[in-house]
């Protein structure tokens, strides 16, 4: 089990106090705090050998390159990718989404077929997959949701079929918390030729995910939400179908060479990533795996899974308040998205901050999915492995109050 | 707590509460909808214009506290008045909120408006007091520039910070 | 002028020593060194408000959003732009540039059409260009350079024409360090109805550059060389023209309002800014701005003006050593290509290493100039703020050395 | 200074200077191109194969000292072998360059080898002294799989890290 008092240590931002008490950083599916270990890995570089990376001779630039690929492998070995080819670091998970529909969908996607997807994806493997349709005369498909808030797999034994041209779907919910049937979806989409993209933005950061497990063809996600610095994110890509795709950005670092009329391209993963890229920050990237590969991901995700009980018994004791998916912490992580009766989620959000505590509020980018809720927002408390109970606690204490200030009308 | 002396003063709950001209027109003029991309909050604002005069407008949205009661306020504020007058009041509204110094007090006819100064003090709540009158600023001005036909939507625009 | 000693002392990495020899850091046309106030930026963030900025209601989320914002303000001061939602971050120049390709050039580069580039560009502002010409049916044409290395404008007014529809030019070469007439070819270009980009990638570090006297559309650069961290570019572009452009990347942040069957987007700039941005780093660049207007941009050009007089009177004095480009310090910057007989760049690079000394070697991602250079590469020394001129005499000493270690081979 | 020791022992300095088997065949069995993306060396290698023989060998190309003296030695250690016997030298020359642990030296025929042993220790520069080789296995990879039609040419493949 996780030792919490010690990795609270380890997070500098912890200290801080907001209007004199304690922060409660209950916004860790919008973005994680940091460890010491990861800022330190990033001040090292600059303060040590930073340089530019893959074309230098000199001392600096060898270092800043063996610590660059080296974070490649860290990948690598996190995700259980089989070669270091395969990781192709981006700006973040919604920029690796995007590479795939520009390269790969804009050779595969043809007038009339499917692109499947679920009602709970965020806008990042939305719009792109939304603007693609439109531009080739293909059609978005939705899968259903169950009432826990979960893909019905029923259903979508129906909807998978052989127009199916492409199955893109979260492995959690950022709104819901729920955690879809990824391997047996893809199992379905695979028996009709098509490809599997999985976005594991809120899954990667607090699940043991396995790429030989999961089935997939491409896995996206971001390290800003799993302890890793802002600005990288990362496209995991079958070696054979990466093979096949045209580059997608170009310039510098991805060509192999260039004449005043042709070009050719660099191999893969570098084919795949144009220009200066985030030196820094990939390698504090590779800190932030470090860190979790010692807390062990079975362990987190056995952490927060208490953590999520606990406070799914102690929102339940709160008048007119509805949480959102199932509550079955054997099928959901460590986010809750709630609403209180009456009390517009943005007020509510204020009024936490006041505390000190800070949630998020809004549409959380899934506005589709708000529609089909008939709501214009919810509350998320999201979890990480420095949160603790008595934070929980305090959260439900200062929704209490948010009542009192606003008020329950019951006569509205 | 501050909040409450800033943010939900009573006469923002009242109308929170009981935001007063909700609903829609038959007949608008013009039809204008408003949306923070940010926070999700919705409005659509019914005009009805004529003579240069705003003899009715309605409101039909959800949004928090300060949207909604900043949204019911505004309506009462220009019902009646000229176009002229209306943009006088939207000028004092966006002063009060965005104007680096404290501005003077408001002309007594508009003294409940007041009860929004508080907001500035809380930049993101900024936008979802000002939401209704960018939007009303945008219906009045489509009228007024003729690019707009009688009965027409004005689609989205998107709330800034500005 | 500048105080170079406590300039020096703002920079944490000047105390390493390689071999133990004192570091000289002669690759800043590749990447820039960092002063302690960026680093201490981007610590200050992570350990102390880090949150994701935008939708986010609570204290953290408000300092970082803001932050954020100020730092887009910063760089519209910094360039003369005229409004803030005219600076777009992205990752790098090359992102920057693509970002015009896609969305600017596919909308308006038609069979036919003629894109108009120097013979000096960066394979960033090159192989973009080269690839959308070969998707649309459209030529690159090249202009001339003159015996200084500069875009020859005698022959570019009969080389930019009615078929012209866009201009792309680097205002300083990162070959050749010479400056480029481009207020004059922008002029050429629009009269004849053409856009014009400028890659500022090696300009703005170095100039004071004024968007308003500068007559681009388009303008790109990298902060990770100008003191700021990896991981941020940015395109700034005329207010009118960015309106006009369908979103690049899409996903979060960049929308409007989201349905099912629709999507409208969000106004400037964040229309072109999906997922969640690079947060750190873009604060980190604001500090990077702050501690260049600090200096004063005449200070710093004027400096490296110095620096660059004397390099090449003590360059001219090793036997065997060419220069590239002109010699007039007042049509080029502080960098400076050579190649020495019989001694390949690669060995020239590895021998100063050895004593502590990082250039840059190789074809510097302007394969095509190499080509009509006849070289494979070069070696290149760029300077900066906190550079000396006895650093100078310490790379000239170790050039000789290498002379001697590899001796030119009179009968090769 | 350990360089001289390392990198630009005399052996490799000769080659450099005085590069063995320049120029290019009149018809070789098959032309190969190799490219250091990353420093900018290219070569190009001609191989005269016969009876699954390596009977002539040429090369030209730009490339640094390692690169070329590399390509130079390596000329020397294949004309004349066998196909077979050119698969084991190459594999025994990637085994030095890439191999964690030190390695044997090398057989006494391919003695000159090991002066590039030192290259071992700038990982930037293993790629130039691979370059060679790596294009050389391409070529008789491409006789042998029978893909390559005689005359023909391989284009560039790139060279990485592997
Ligand atoms: C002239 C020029 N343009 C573009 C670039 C690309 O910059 P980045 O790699 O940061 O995208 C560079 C930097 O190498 C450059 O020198
Ligand atoms: C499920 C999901 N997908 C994609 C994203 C996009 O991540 P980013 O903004 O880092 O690109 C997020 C984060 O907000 C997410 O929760």
């Amino acid at each position: 089990m996780l030792d919490v008092d010690k990795i609270r240590k380890d997070f500098p931002i912890l200290k801080r106090k907001i209007n004199g008490k304690p922060l409660v950083y209950f916004d860790n599916a919008a973005t994680s705090q940091k460890p010491q270990s990861v800022i330190n890995a990033i001040t090292h570089y600059y303060e040590y050998y930073n340089a530019n990376i893959h074309r230098g001779v000199h001392t600096l630039s060898e270092e800043a390159t063996e610590a660059y690929e080296s974070s490649r492998s860290k990948v690598r070995n996190f995700i259980g990718a089989k070669e270091t080819k395969e990781i192709i670091f981006t700006r973040n998970a919604t920029e690796a989404i995007n590479l795939v529909a520009y390269s790969w969908a804009r050779q595969h996607v043809l007038p009339g077929d499917e692109i499947v997807l679920s009602p709970a994806e965020h806008h990042s493997n939305f719009v792109p997959w939304q603007i693609l349709a439109q531009e080739r005369g293909a059609k978005l498909v939705f899968l259903d949701l169950d009432a826990e808030g979960i893909v019905d797999l029923n259903s979508a034994a129906k909807i998978i079929g052989p127009k199916t041209k492409l199955l893109t779907i979260t492995q959690m919910s950022n709104v819901l918390g729920t955690i879809m049937p990824v391997a047996q979806l893809a199992e379905m989409a695979h028996k009709q030729g098509a490809i599997v993209l999985v976005d594991g933005a809120q899954s990667l950061p607090h699940l043991p995910v396995d790429m030989q497990k999961l089935g997939a063809d491409f896995f996206a996600f971001s390290f800003h939400k799993m302890l890793g610095p802002t600005g990288v994110g990362v496209l995991w890509g079958k070696a054979s179908t990466l093979e096949s795709m045209p580059p997608f950005l170009s310039g510098g670092d991805m060509i192999s060479s260039v004449w005043r009329d042709k070009v050719t391209f660099n191999s893969l993963p570098w084919r795949f990533e144009a220009g200066t890229p985030n030196i820094a920050d990939v390698i504090g990237s590779g800190a932030a795996i470090t860190y979790l590969q010692a807390l062990g991901m079975e362990n987190v995700h056995k952490y927060e899974q208490e953590l999520t009980e606990y406070a799914l018994a102690k929102l339940s004791q709160i008048d007119n308040l509805a949480v959102y998916g199932t509550h079955d912490v054997n099928k959901r992580g460590g986010l809750i998205s709630f609403n209180m009766a009456g009390i517009h989620p943005h007020d509510l959000g204020q009024i936490l901050s006041e505390s000190g505590i800070c949630i998020r509020v809004g549409h959380h980018c899934c506005q589709p999915l708000m529609r089909d809720l008939n709501v214009s927002g919810t509350a998320r408390a999201s979890f990480y492995v420095y949160n603790t109970k008595e934070e929980i606690d305090s959260m439900v204490e200062a929704l209490k109050e948010a009542q009192k200030v606003l008020g329950h009308v019951a006569c509205k | 707590m501050s909040l409450a002396n800033d943010l939900y003063r009573e006469t923002i709950l009242d109308h929170y509460h009981n935001p007063r001209n909700q609903g829609q027109l038959e007949n608008p003029t013009v039809e204008v909808e408003g949306v923070n991309p940010l926070c999700g909050d919705e409005l659509t604002l019914y005009l009805d214009i004529d003579n240069d005069k705003v003899n009715n407008v309605a409101i039909k949205g959800k949004g928090c506290s300060i949207n909604t009661a900043s949204a019911s306020m505004m309506s009462e504020a220009i019902k009646g008045e000229s176009i002229e007058e209306a943009h006088k009041i939207i000028n004092l509204f966006k002063e009060m909120m965005l104007s680096k110094e404290d501005m003077a007090a408001m002309p007594d006819d508009l003294e409940e408006l007041e009860a929004l100064r508080g907001v500035r003090n809380y930049p993101v709540r900024i936008k979802c007091a000002l939401l209704p009158w960018n939007t009303l600023l945008e219906g009045i001005n489509g009228i007024k520039s003729g690019n707009i036909a009688h009965g027409k939507t004005i689609k989205p625009h998107t709330v800034t910070t500005e």
